[in-house]
C-alpha cells in the first residue's frame, strides 16, 4: 500500500527561508478568527457526519475535515467580491466565504430554507451574495466556470467600464481588479476540462488561480497512481506558461504568506497561477468508505500536524500581542469553542426545524427566469419562492 | 411596449422585446443572406448592451468559418470578438461562469457537431445551473452553430444535435428556417435571460430573403403557418420546412393542399397551432432531420396522440432521416435525408386508407 | 448449439451463445444480490476470454466503488482488473483503439452521469466506427455503470442517459430490472461483436433473487411478460419495471388486470410483443425514468402508434420522470420519478373513458 | 500578421550535432522509394483538388501538400505491423502505409471500390491490411485511440501471450513488442482529449507517440494565438512525464535520424513519446480558405525548403553510391516522375469508373456486425458488400 508522509506530503523547503511575512502585520483578532472559522468547519462537518448516519442528509456528502486551513486560509487572501467557484467537497468554502452554517445545513436536510432551497444539497452549495459560485458535482467541471469568472471580472472593468450588477456593487462603483479561485481537488488534474482551462487562461491572461487541494487521494486512488509527475504538480503549470506553486496547506499562517502574495501578484499583473497545496482529509472519500487504500498510522500522522491544535497552539503559545502575552487566552479559546458549539447546535436546529419545500411550488420552479408556455409536455414552469440567500 | 422580468437571479430587471407589436412584412426588396441576417442580428444586440460578446473558433481574424461574423471584429475590437483555441468544453465552461458572473456570452460552435466534447458543460451546467442554486444564477448563454447533414459531410460532422439535446429540460431550442426568422429568432434568443440553443444549417447559409430594416423579435413558441390546406398537416422545423414546402408544391398539383407549420421554435413547442390544425386536417406528418427513435419528431406525434387522438382520420406518420451514421456518398446521402418525395409519399399515405 | 457469426470486420468468426437453450429456472434459492450477478457475468466471460479486461475508476484496488468488481483484482491480477484516472473521455477512447485492435473492454463508469464527458467517444467513434470504415472495424466495447435517479444525487448525478443516447443508431442499449436478467443480459453483451451501452441502477445494485448456477445468456430484443392481464399494458424498463409491479398488484386489488412488459432491452426494443400486448387489451402505459420530451417513452407510443393505431381504446399514456432537472431534497425527489401511484393513475385514466 | 519564418520553425539545434546517422546505413533504393512515396503523395493531392474543383469530390478534403516528408520519414521509422491513427488530413499517411490510391481516390469520389465503401470519405481513410486505424473527423479524438491501440499492442504479449488474429498474424506467431503513432494537428494540442490520453499513456508506460504535426495553423489560427507555450512545446509533455522531442519535418533523412531512433527506444522501453514535429501546409486548410492569415511570402519561404526538392537533389548530388555515382540519375528521376503520374492518373480512373454504392445494399448495411430484428423503427439492418481492403 502506497504510504505518503508529512515529510513528502509538504510545501516546497524554499518558503521556510522566506524574510518577508505578510502576516506579520495581520492583528491578533484576524488570527483569531481564522481559528473559530477552522474550528466551526471542523465542529459542522462532525454534526454534518452525525446527521448523516440518522439519515437526515442524503445523497452524496464529503467532509472537509482536516483541510480547513485550506479554504479559510486561501478565502482570507481574497477580497470579499473576488469570485470563487469549487468542487463538490465544498462546505469548508461555504462557511469560510461567510455562508450562514443553517443556509448550508438546511441545504444538506433538504429544506426550503438552504442556500439551493433544497434543490442542491451537499455537493451544491452556491451564495451569491458572498461571491460563491457554487460548490460542483462533475469531477474538473468547475475550472473551466472559475475561468470564466476571472474573464468577466476581468472584461467588466477592460470593456464594461464598469461593474457587472453584483451584491454589493453600488450604483457609480468603479470596476476594479479582481482575481478568481477554481478550487479542485487532485483528481481533477486528469480531467480535459482543467487543461484546457489552463491553455485558455495563459492564452487570454486571466486571472484566476487553480487551486489544487491536493489531499494526496481520489477516493481510493493515490495521487501517483493517477496523475503523472505528481511529485512535481507545478509541471502541469508550466505547460500552459502558467506560474506554479506548491504551497503547504498544513499551517494556516504559512500557507497565508505563500498564498496571499501570489493573489496579489495575480491580480496585479492579472495573470493566472496554479497552486498544489498539499493538505489531506481524516476522513472518508464520502459517508461510506472502508479507506483500505490507507493505513491508520498514515491518518495519524497528518492529524499530528493538525492546522487546528497547531494555530490554536501558536495564538495561545509563541504568537504575542503587543502587551507581550500569548493573543488568545485558555479561557477566550475554550469560550470560542463553545460559541461555534453553539453556532452549530443553532444550525442543525434551523434546518430541522425549516419546512421542507412546497412540492407544488417548488418542483416546477427555478428552470426558467423567463418561463414560457409549452416548453414542457407535461406542464408549465413558475417561479417558485425568492432564495433566502438573495 | 416591452415587458420587463423580474427574478431574483436577475441583477436588473430583464427587459424583454415587446412581442405585442406586430411583425414587419416578410415581403419587400431587402434581399440578404440567411448569414448577414444572423451577423444583423448579433451586432444590433451587441451595440445595445455591452455585456455581449462572441466567441468561438475563428470568429475573430477570419471572419467567422462560414463568415457569419464577418467585419465583427472591426467593429467591436478583439474583446468582444473573440478567436478561440480548439476547446470546446472550456469555453463552453468559460461562458458559464462568465454568464453568472453577469455577462451575456455568444457562444459560436463552428458547428454543432463539435459540441459533444463540450456536452458535460452545455448538459450539465447549462441548463441546470438555476436549479441546482436554488434560483440563485441563471445561465443566459446563446450557443449557436451549424446543425444537420447535407454537404458530404460524414459520420462525425453531420448531427442534428435537437435529437439529443431536446431531452433535456432547462434550455430553449430555437431552429430556423430561413433569414426572416433566423434574424427574428436570433435577437429574441440573445435578449432572452435563459440559455438558448440556436441551430443554424450550414446548408441554408447562403439562402436569401427580404429581412427587413426594421428591428424586430420573432417570439418563441409561435408556429409560422407558411401553407394552408384542408387535408394534411405537415409539421416541421429547421432545413427540411423547405423540403415540406416543396412537397406541397407538388401535392397541390395532385390536388392535395396541407397546412405547412413551420415551429421555429422546438422547446418551446407550438403544439396548440399542430393540435388545432390537426382538429382540421386529421392527419399529419412530422418531418424531422434526426434519427427517428427518441426524436423530437416522436415527441411531436406523442403529444398529438395525447391531445387530439380522437380527431385523427389516419395514424402520424413520421419522416425522419434514415437510421443509419451519415454516409459520406452523395448517392446515399441523399437516400438517407428527409426529402421531398418522402415527405409527399408519407401525406399521400394518410390519404389512401 | 452455438451459432458462428461471420463478417469481414472479424478477424475471426464470432461465437455467439446459443439462444435456442431454454433459459434456467427464475425460482430458487441461489439468492444473491444484482452486484454479485454482474460480478459473475464478468467473471465468467474473463476466464473464457483473454481478450476481455475490465477498466474504470476504482475498479481494482477499491474492489469498485459499489463493489461490483469485488475480488476481481485478485482473480485477474492488475493487468486486466484496471484502475483508471478520471478520464472517462480519455479511457472510454483508449477503449476504442484497443478494441478495433481486438480486444473487448468492458468499460465502468462509476455513474452513466459522467459518461457525458465522454461524449464524444461514445456517440461519435464508438456507433460509427463500422460505418465509417466501410466495415472494416466494429467496436465492440461494454460501457456499463449506474444510470438513473434516486438516492438525492442532485441534478448533476442522476442522469438516465437511454433519454439521450437511444437517439443515436449503432449500439445496443440494454437495461435489466432484476438480478436474473442483468446477469444474463450482460453475458450476453459481452460475447456480443457490437457496443453496447449496459445501464445499471444503483438503487438495485443491492436487490437480491435467485440466480441459477448454470451458465445462461439472455437473448436481446425479447421482452419479459411478467404479469398478464387483460386491461390494459404496461411496458417499461429498467428499475420502474418494479414501479410496475407494484402498480399492477394495488389495481388487480381493484381488479385491474394489466400485461407487465419488462423490455430489457432498448435497442433492440422488442416492439412486436408490445403490439401483440395491446392487441389483446386496446390500451397501454409506458413508464420511462428519464424525462419525457423526445424519450424512449414518445418512441414507444410512436411505435405503438404507427402499428396499432386501429386497435387502440384509448390514447397510449406515458409516465416519465417529470421534466425538471433532479432535485435533491427527499420530497422533491419522490415527486419527480415515476412512482406506482402515478402508474396506477394512468392506467385507471386508459379505463375510464 | 503573425509571419513565420523557416528559421523559428524549425528542429532543435542539437539535432545538427549528431554524430551517428541511423540513415547511413540505409541502401539507396530505400530512398529512392521514399522520394517515389513523396512524389506520389504531391501528385495524389494535385488531383484531389482538381477533382474537388470538378465536384468529383464532396464534404470537406483537407490536403497533404508541403507535409509529405512527415507521413514518408515517420512511417519509414515504423515496422508495417506498427499500429497508427491520425486526423482529417489523412491522405498522405494512407499511402505513405501502401493504400492503393484508386481505393484512397474512390473513397473520395463516393465509390464502392473506396478504402470505407464511399462511407468515410477524405477525412476517414481506414486501412486494415495497412494498420492505419483511420483518419478522423474530431480534432484531437483520435490521440484517445492511438492510446487504446498502444495498450492493446501491450496488452497482447504481456497478457495474451499470443497475437490477436490481424491481417497478416499467421497462428503461431509469437506476439512482439509494438509501438503505436497517433498523429495530431497542433490545433489537438488545445483538446483536453490528448491530455487525458498522455496522462494514460505516462501512467500506463504506454508505446505510444503523439506525433504533432505542427503546420503553424490550425485554420487560420497561427499556432502562439491558440496554444501556449508554442515556443517549446516539450512542456507539454513534461507535464506528463513523458519524453518530448522537436524534430525538423522539411528534410525527410533528417527527421528519419531523429525519429527512428525515437521509435526505437519506445519500442523497447515500451514508453510514450511526443514530438513536435515541424512541417508547413502550401495549401489552404481545406478547399475553400482564402488564406489572408499568411503572406505568401511566407508560403514562398517555406516552399523553398521543400522536402521533395531537398531529397530529389541529395540523391542525385551528394548522396552517392558504392560506384561514388549519385544514387539516382536525371533520368531514373524523370522515369519515377512519370510512373507516379500514371498511378496517380489510374487511380482517377479507377475512382470514376468505380460504380457507386448500391443504395439498397449500404444505406443499411455497416451499422452491426451482429443486426438483428428491433434494432431500428425504420428498418432491419443487413449486411452489405465485403470491404475491397479486406
Ligand atoms: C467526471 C466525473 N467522474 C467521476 C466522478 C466521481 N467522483 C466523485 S469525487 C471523485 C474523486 C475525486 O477526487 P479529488 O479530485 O482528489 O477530490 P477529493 O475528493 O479528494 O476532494 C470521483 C471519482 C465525478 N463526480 N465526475
Ligand atoms: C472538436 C472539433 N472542433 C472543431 C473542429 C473543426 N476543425 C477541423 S480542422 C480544424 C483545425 C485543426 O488544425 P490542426 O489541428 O492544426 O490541424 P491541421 O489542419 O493544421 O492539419 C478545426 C477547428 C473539429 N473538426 N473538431
Ligand atoms: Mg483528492
Ligand atoms: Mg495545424
Amino acid at each position: 500500500m502506497a504510504q505518503m508522509t508529512t515529510e513528502t506530503h509538504s510545501g516546497s523547503p524554499h518558503r521556510k527561508a522566506r524574510t518577508h511575512r505578510v502576516s506579520d502585520s495581520l492583528p491578533g483578532e484576524t488570527l483569531i478568527t481564522w481559528l473559530r472559522d477552522m474550528l466551526l468547519i471542523r465542529e459542522f462537518e462532525n454534526r454534518c457526519a452525525q446527521a448523516y448516519q440518522q439519515a437526515k442528509i442524503g445523497g452524496f456528502c464529503h467532509l472537509y475535515t482536516g483541510q480547513e486551513a485550506v479554504a479559510v486560509g486561501t478565502i482570507q487572501s481574497l477580497e470579499r467580491d473576488d469570485p470563487i467557484v469549487t468542487a463538490y467537497r465544498d462546505h469548508g468554502h461555504a462557511l469560510a466565504r461567510g455562508m450562514d452554517p443553517g443556509a448550508c445545513m438546511a441545504e444538506m436536510f433538504g429544506k426550503i430554507t438552504g442556500c439551493a432551497k433544497g434543490k442542491g444539497g451537499s455537493m451544491h452549495m452556491f451564495d451569491k451574495p458572498n461571491w460563491l459560485f457554487g460548490g460542483h458535482g462533475i469531477v474538473g467541471a468547475q475550472t473551466p466556470l472559475g475561468t470564466g469568472l476571472a474573464f468577466a471580472a476581468r472584461y467588466e472593468w477592460e470593456v464594461m467600464g464598469k461593474p457587472c450588477p453584483n451584491p454589493g456593487v453600488k450604483p457609480g462603483d468603479k470596476p476594479k481588479k479582481k482575481v478568481s479561485l477554481a478550487y479542485l481537488g487532485d483528481g481533477a488534474l486528469n480531467q480535459g476540462a482543467l487543461h484546457e482551462a489552463m491553455n485558455l487562461a495563459g492564452l487570454y491572461s486571466l486571472p484566476v488561480i487553480y487551486v489544487v487541494e491536493n489531499n494526496g487521494y481520489s477516493m481510493g486512488t493515490a495521487i501517483e497512481r493517477g496523475t503523472t509527475m505528481a511529485h512535481d504538480l507545478r509541471k502541469k503549470a508550466d505547460a500552459y506558461g502558467i506560474r506554479g506553486e506548491i504551497i503547504d496547506g498544513f499551517d494556516v499562517i504559512d500557507l497565508y504568506d505563500d498564498f496571499k502574495p501570489l493573489v496579489d501578484w495575480c491580480r496585479e499583473n492579472q495573470r493566472p497561477a496554479f497552486v498544489d497545496l498539499k493538505t489531506y482529509r481524516y476522513l472518508g472519500h464520502s459517508m461510506s468508505d472502508p479507506q483500505k487504500y490507507r493505513t491508520k498510522e498514515e491518518v495519524d500522522q497528518f492529524k499530528g500536524k493538525d492546522s487546528i491544535d497547531r494555530l490554536a497552539s501558536q495564538l495561545m503559545g509563541e504568537r504575542k500581542g503587543k502587551d507581550g502575552k500569548p493573543i488568545l487566552s485558555e479561557a477566550r479559546f475554550t469560550e470560542i469553542q463553545t460559541e461555534v458549539k453553539e453556532a452549530v447546535r443553532k444550525a442543525m436546529d434551523f434546518a430541522e426545524e425549516s419546512p421542507t419545500p412546497d412540492v407544488e411550488a417548488e418542483l416546477y420552479s427555478d428552470v426558467f427566469i423567463n418561463p414560457q408556455p409549452n416548453l414542457s409536455p407535461t406542464r408549465d414552469y413558475i417561479h417558485g419562492v425568492k432564495n433566502p440567500l438573495l | 411596449m416591452t415587458t420587463t422580468l423580474e427574478h431574483p437571479a436577475l441583477p436588473e430587471p430583464a427587459i424583454l422585446p415587446d412581442f405585442t407589436k406586430p411583425l414587419p412584412s416578410r415581403e419587400g426588396d431587402r434581399i440578404i443572406q440567411f448569414r448577414e441576417a444572423l451577423r444583423e442580428a448579433m451586432s444590433e444586440e451587441m451595440r445595445k448592451d455591452s455585456r455581449i460578446f462572441l466567441m468561438g473558433e475563428e470568429v475573430a481574424q477570419y471572419n467567422g468559418a462560414y463568415k457569419i461574423s464577418q467585419g465583427m471584429l472591426d467593429e467591436f475590437g478583439p474583446l468582444r470578438i473573440i478567436d478561440s483555441p480548439i476547446s470546446e468544453n472550456g469555453f463552453a465552461g468559460l461562458a458559464v461562469g462568465a454568464a453568472m458572473y453577469g455577462l451575456r456570452p455568444i457562444i459560436e460552435f463552428m458547428s454543432w457537431s463539435f459540441s459533444l466534447v463540450a456536452a458535460d458543460q452545455i448538459l450539465n451546467n447549462v441548463p441546470k445551473m438555476l436549479y441546482m442554486s436554488g434560483g440563485q444564477w441563471g445561465c443566459p448563454v446563446v450557443f449557436r452553430g451549424n446543425d444537420g447533414a447535407g454537404g458530404q459531410l460524414g459520420s462525425t460532422h453531420s448531427w442534428c444535435v435537437e435529437g439529443l439535446y431536446a431531452n433535456v429540460p432547462g434550455v430553449k431550442i430555437v431552429i430556423p428556417s430561413n433569414p426572416y426568422d433566423a434574424k427574428g429568432l436570433l435577437k429574441t434568443a440573445i435578449a432572452d435571460p435563459d440559455p438558448v440553443f440556436f441551430l443554424e444549417s450550414e446548408r441554408m447559409l447562403g439562402d436569401k430573403a427580404h429581412v427587413p430594416p426594421e428591428e424586430y423579435y420573432i417570439p418563441f413558441g409561435q408556429a409560422a403557418l407558411l401553407r394552408e390546406g384542408k387535408d394534411c398537416t405537415i409539421v416541421s422545423f429547421g432545413r427540411p420546412v423547405n423540403f415540406c414546402l416543396e412537397a406541397d408544391e407538388a401535392l397541390r398539383a395532385e390536388g392535395i393542399e396541407c397546412d405547412v407549420l413551420d415551429m421555429r421554435t422546438i422547446r418551446p413547442l407550438d403544439i396548440d397551432s399542430i393540435i388545432a390544425s390537426v382538429k382540421k386536417t386529421g392527419r399529419i406528418v412530422v418531418v424531422d432531420q434526426c434519427w427517428p427513435f427518441a426524436s423530437v419528431a416522436s415527441e411531436v406525434v406523442t403529444q398529438v396522440i395525447e391531445r387530439a387522438f380522437d380527431w385523427l382520420d389516419h395514424q402520424p406518420l413520421r419522416v425522419n432521416t434514415e437510421d443509419v451514421p451519415t454516409p459520406y456518398s452523395k448517392v446515399l446521402e441523399a437516400e438517407y435525408l428527409p426529402n421531398p418525395r418522402k415527405i409527399a409519399a408519407a401525406v399521400r399515405k394518410t390519404l389512401a386508407s
